[in-house]
């Protein structure tokens, strides 16, 4: 097409003379191009459905995506309901070969529960979420706000349609916090799901697949380890970002969240505001986070009130970087451990 | 008076209130079919508050009207009876100067019995019709323009013709001629003349040109918030009735005008 | 830009067939609807009913309704309370249509907020996905197109005269009020049930652009009236050709194609004029 | 409800008292500008500039431009261009607002959707936040409202003149064009400047919601005007209040505020007319 | 004619298109100083379209327009030196019913400078001249309504007093006494006598009653399309100007209209 799809395969020559010999795969959205990119390398060729800079949460489907599915052989998508356009472009696009991997499938979740802001009903929740977590990271029995993620999605960007027909609650949201990719030891379970569900649709290339993902896998486990002793010594400490956006990450790395609201575009009440304000005074933070597509100054007011400075957590859902590759999640997470650290008073290098 | 007939209209001690003061107080009378009645009166006496609380487009604060023997409601619409019987041209005619109506249009929607019909439903009688109308106040030209197009006088023809395009027994005119040029000013009340004496209608007018009101005029109600008076124009239009509607310094001014 | 016959072959699949007979539908009902909406200053009418519709759907939600069944009731009590309040208030239709719009916005934030509740993203609604259109709602599409054509068309002469002038309405025994209501109770069924597969954004255009590239191309309220439906359902299908050839958003792209056509209007009318 | 002394505890933080001068400023503005704005028959024009400025964002980041500048030229160039279509398309206003309106957010999906473009939220103009009001938009609002008192106050008889009659207008020497275009860029300018502070939603309201409600309470023009004002202020202090009383979000309670006080209006005024 | 004196307005070859066809063919006249002009002609002749186009209202094809010695752009506003001495009252007019504007209000516009001032200047030499032009049309109990809230003759009442609240040296009347009660129209030539006769003002006013134009006029511009004939009064309201302005059917018109 002269249109070119948006590749971030490094050898991303045009389809129509790959198409008939090499695994056509599309991904949706970035964090899971990252991953199938880097359990593929150059035995598929991989393709992302969005545009770089647009979030699942905006997308409006062009006809062309319908025929990008109908050619392709396998979609690799997020999962837990985060990609809601996906539906009716699979059954438009009638494509009965295609292979669908959901990279969360098996993935131990945390529960949103919705309301629950208050902080005295999060007993429980933390209950919940610590069955359901059997990961290596300890809990934190004070974690506040397991049950945070009444909404499934973050940045600053519009929320569109999630269609949580399925939602088990009798209230129309999402039942999981679909922000995986955040927190790398889940990351390493989605890349392997990627990585079973590319050998079964392409079994000739299981070792290319599976020494591919072992190489990212050994990468994302130093990240992990990385961090987590960059933010030991804060364990128990919380930090504040705009909206509610960094559970799994918290959660996995033993801190707290405080946020400002819920949802990008949900308003703050006075009390929000108060709340925020002692929580920095409290655990006398340095640093505010908010994300890179967060319109104006959202912390601008309070940072200047309370003298501290606002830095970045990048949640990754969309990207300006034209050419996005897999390393490209190892710094960048890197990076918001960095900020993050630095929120909590570590000195600058 | 013929109590044999009913009358075509009539008026029961009504009352209207416009903003804070009543505009018409305890206003009674009836008009007999095939007359040509003039209500007279000075600005802001009532007179078009008069004929719009008839037709319901001002509620009525008290009192009962009966249109051709039907008593009207200014809660509910005209009843289906009367409806197409009636014809009201209005002193001032205010539309949306973007809406894309044409005058044969308009006058067609004179001709149509506003009911569940199909859009094109009898439309050679009515395109018929319309031109008849038309030809009739000398618009024939005018046909296609918007009637956002018109000059003031060209407006007053457009509606005139709206009302007669489709036989009634009640026309309801507030201040018809205003307006008008000097010929059809004359052509009007000819016209006036001959639906009153060849088709019987029964004409209610406003009007301020007392030399007309007196020359075709059948009856006369002097209206001052009240009703000051009423009967034929010769009794009606003497000095002493004029002087109770219009003021004390009235005669002053009927001298001047006819000094000629 | 894709070539041609890329183009074309999209329109070999379902949905792409579904799409265009989708669009040329609602561009036929809102042109019809659109052209007496435009003239009577209900512009708006889409957007606040789209916005205030999400209230309704998080009061159902508080009471523990299926949101799909509010929506329709919903939107027939809203058009009865504006047609009320334009009515009683006596305040610039677009005037009130906007406090109706900000209001409605305001207080569904605010019952989200005390309710906890799971936000439907206040822009749900905006974007529809005319390429997720299903055969069911071409039947209801089809259905609102029939409905809106009778109405309007056994109902014309009344209607004309209605926004024409009041005053002439009540002399003639038209029940202003009741025949307020009936049209703003018919717009509000189809742009309910469009908003779901359209969205509002794109509900709206088609009940005021084409009417208004309509407005500039016509001498007479019958061409006036065609105009406006026929522009809406061109539009649509230009759109979505468009959409197809360059590779677009769909519903966007039929904005575009009818504000390419206002335009021309406009520059037509320019021209005319000097 | 918080108890009434942790709800005045609120009012010692700076964010709560820069909250409180901010909204009664621009209610100060919004309805000194909106008495006019609303008999202009403009009363959505802070939507459809609030969506146009996102695609003129866009295309400032397509042109690599920074968005903060792009802005205030973009409000500026828009109220020309709306000025100037209404003048030559002589299409209802409200209609004409809507057209930009949609077209605008097309625009800017298909802007966006091409690639190379950062992603910018279609809402986050929607819900600005009242509580992040720096000390910097004091002064900004405070400049606005001395601006906007000032042009209203020195033309104000021009203005109701234009208002009232173009014809007579013309025939006194008004250079009638001109006029609406300067009107139009202050209030482009305000609308602009509010935005990032307190989002479309609010801006909206503060311009349409108090002079409606002024309309219903006043018997001429002088009181209208600044019965406008008065209720905009108060209705923000109201709103800001109450925010802090119930624990709700700031800028939706300031849109009830001002909802209760054009209801309470209404009811005036039906109880006054039976 | 005066030579030495310039003409308060003069019109030369002035040509004015309304949608397709051409509404004034080369007019050409000018009035002087003190007088008081009539202009007549049938309905649709170009009458409003003339004193709009000398306002810049309507744009104009050809021709030039000087008022008071200043030439006229339809490009521009009104030059700042002829801007208050000239007054307009339109044959329609259209406002908005929702504008919470009174009549005081309205006057006083009439009376205001309309440059950069504050609210407040002068506001009391604005009320008292306000109150003045209220009683000499017979409104002061009017003051406090909604312009929305008159009657037909009401509203023009008003508008006579907001053109005349300020002293002018032009008053362009577009059929001012249509709608005026007997009493009022007689009032208001008198009042247009005394403007002229005492303060000097020049008059321009389209009418279609002959017979006061007849008798209070000094000069009679008669247009139809294009200029027909102008003069005093006896000569161009003769039988054969008028019967070239109005069509030939005219004479037996007047006849009618006389036989009082
Ligand atoms: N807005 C308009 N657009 C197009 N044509 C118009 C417009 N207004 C008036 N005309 C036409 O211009 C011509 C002159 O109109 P004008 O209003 O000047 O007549 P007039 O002499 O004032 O008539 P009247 O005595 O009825 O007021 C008429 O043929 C009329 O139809
Ligand atoms: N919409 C309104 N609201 C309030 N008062 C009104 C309204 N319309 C008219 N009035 C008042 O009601 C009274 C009667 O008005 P109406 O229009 O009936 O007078 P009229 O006899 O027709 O006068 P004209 O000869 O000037 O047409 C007047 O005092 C007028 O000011
Ligand atoms: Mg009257
Ligand atoms: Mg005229
Ligand atoms: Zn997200």
């Amino acid at each position: 097409t002269s249109e070119p799809a948006p590749s971030s395969t490094a050898t991303d020559t045009t389809d129509a003379t790959t198409s008939d010999d090499s695994l056509q795969v599309v991904t949706t959205f970035l964090p899971i191009t990252y991953f199938t990119e880097a359990v593929a390398g150059d035995r598929a060729t991989v393709t992302q459905l969005l545009p770089l800079n647009v979030d699942p949460h905006d997308y409006q489907a062009k006809p062309n995506d319908v025929q990008r599915l109908a050619d392709a052989d396998v979609l690799v998508e997020n999962g837990l309901e985060l990609e809601s356009f996906l539906d009716s472009l699979i059954d438009n696009a009638a494509n009965a070969e295609l292979v669908v991997i959901d990279s969360s499938e098996g993935i131990p979740v945390l529960p949103t529960e919705e309301g629950a802001h208050d902080h005295a009903s999060e007993e429980a929740s933390d209950k919940t979420s610590d069955k359901a977590s059997d990961e290596a990271s300890h809990d934190h029995d004070s974690h506040d706000h397991d049950s945070h993620d009444d909404h499934d999605d973050h940045d600053s960007h519009e929320h569109d349609s999630h269609e949580h027909s399925e939602a088990s609650h009798d209230h129309d949201h999402g039942i999981h916090d679909p922000h995986l990719w955040l927190d790398p030891q889940k990351a390493i379970q989605q890349v392997e799901n990627i990585r079973d569900g590319l050998i079964a649709a392409d079994p000739e290339g299981e070792t290319i697949y599976t020494a591919n993902a072992a190489d990212y896998i050994a990468d994302l486990e130093a990240l992990d380890t990385k961090i987590r002793e960059q933010l030991a010594p804060y364990a128990g400490k919380a930090f504040v970002t705009y909206h509610d956006f960094a559970e799994h990450f918290a959660h996995s790395y033993g801190l707290e969240v405080e946020y400002l609201v819920d949802i990008p575009e949900g308003s703050p009440t006075p009390t929000d505001v108060q709340r925020v304000v002692d929580t920095v005074k409290a655990s006398n933070l340095q640093v505010l986070l908010t994300e890179p597509s967060q319109q104006g100054d959202a912390f601008g007011a309070i940072a200047s009130d309370l003298d501290v400075y606002v830095s970045v957590f990048d949640s990754m859902e969309s990207t300006g970087n034209q050419n996005p590759q897999p390393e490209d999640y190892i710094s960048t997470l890197s990076k918001n451990s960095d900020n993050l650290a630095r929120a909590f008073g570590e000195p600058p290098e | 008076m013929n109590i044999s007939k009913t009358p075509v209209l009539s008026v029961d001690q009504l009352t209207v209130r416009r903003g804070q003061q009543l505009a018409l107080q305890a206003v009674s009378f009836s008009l007999e079919a095939g007359t040509d009645v003039a209500i007279i009166g000075p600005n802001g006496a009532g007179k078009s508050t008069l004929v719009q609380s008839i037709l319901g487009i001002v509620s009525r604060e008290q009192g009962t009207v009966q249109l051709l023997g039907q008593p009207l409601s200014t809660k509910k619409a005209l009843p289906a009876a009367v409806r197409h019987q009636v014809a009201y041209l209005p002193q001032n005619f205010l539309v949306d100067r973007r809406l894309p109506l044409t005058v044969t249009e308009l006058v067609a929607l004179g001709w149509d019995k506003l009911g569940i019909q199909l859009p094109w439903a009898k439309a050679k009688a009515r395109k018929l019709a319309v031109q008849q109308a038309l030809a009739r106040v000398e618009a024939s030209h005018l046909g296609r323009k918007f009637i956002s197009e018109l000059s003031g006088g060209e407006t007053k023809r457009i509606l005139l013709a709206y009302c007669l395009v489709r036989s009634r027994q009640l026309l309801i005119l507030d201040e018809a001629p205003a307006g008008l040029d000097v010929r059809s000013e004359a052509d009007f009340y000819q016209l006036l003349y001959e639906l009153k004496a060849e088709q019987g209608w029964t004409i209610l007018q406003v009007s301020h040109d007392l030399d007309m009101v007196r020359k075709h005029c059948d009856r006369v109600i002097c209206l001052n918030r009240r009703l000051m008076c009423q009967g034929v124009p010769e009794t009606a239009l003497a000095p002493e009735n004029l002087t109770a509607t219009y003021g004390p310094e009235f005669v002053r001014y009927r001298h001047n005008r006819h000094a000629c | 830009m894709q070539d041609l016959s890329t183009a074309l072959n999209l329109f070999t699949y379902p949905f792409m067939q579904r799409a265009l007979i989708g669009g040329v539908l609602t561009g036929l009902t809102g042109g019809i609807l659109g052209s007496f909406t435009v003239v009577r200053q209900l512009s708006f009418f889409s957007d606040a009913l789209g916005h205030s519709a999400l209230l309704g759907i998080s009061l159902g939600v508080v009471f523990g309704l299926n949101p799909s069944l509010v929506v329709l009731p919903f939107a027939l009590l809203f058009a009865v309370g504006v047609t009320y309040l334009i009515e009683k208030t006596d305040i610039w239709t677009d005037a009130l249509l906007n406090i109706v719009y900000s209001s409605s916005l305001a207080i569904s934030i605010i019952v989200l907020s005390l309710e906890g509740t799971y936000q439907t993203g206040i822009n749900n609604l905006l974007f529809g996905d005319i390429l997720g259109v299903l055969p069911g709602d071409l039947l209801i599409s089809g259905l609102l197109l029939l409905l809106s054509s009778l109405f309007v068309g056994l109902t014309l002469r009344t209607q004309v005269l209605l926004t024409l002038n009041e005053d002439l309405a009540i002399a003639r025994g038209i029940h202003v009020f009741a025949h307020r209501i009936a049209f703003m109770m018919l717009l509000s069924l189809v742009v309910a049930t469009a908003i779901s597969s359209l969205g509002v954004l794109l509900v709206g255009a088609f009940v005021v652009i084409p009417a208004c590239a309509a407005r500039l191309f016509s001498r007479n309220f019958s061409s006036y009236l065609i105009l406006s439906a026929v522009l809406g359902a061109a539009s649509a299908a230009a759109g979505i050709f468009f959409s197809a050839l360059f590779n677009l958003p769909t519903g966007p792209s039929i904005v575009i194609a009818q504000l390419s056509l206002f335009l021309l209007a406009t520059g037509k009318k320019q021209w005319l004029d000097s």
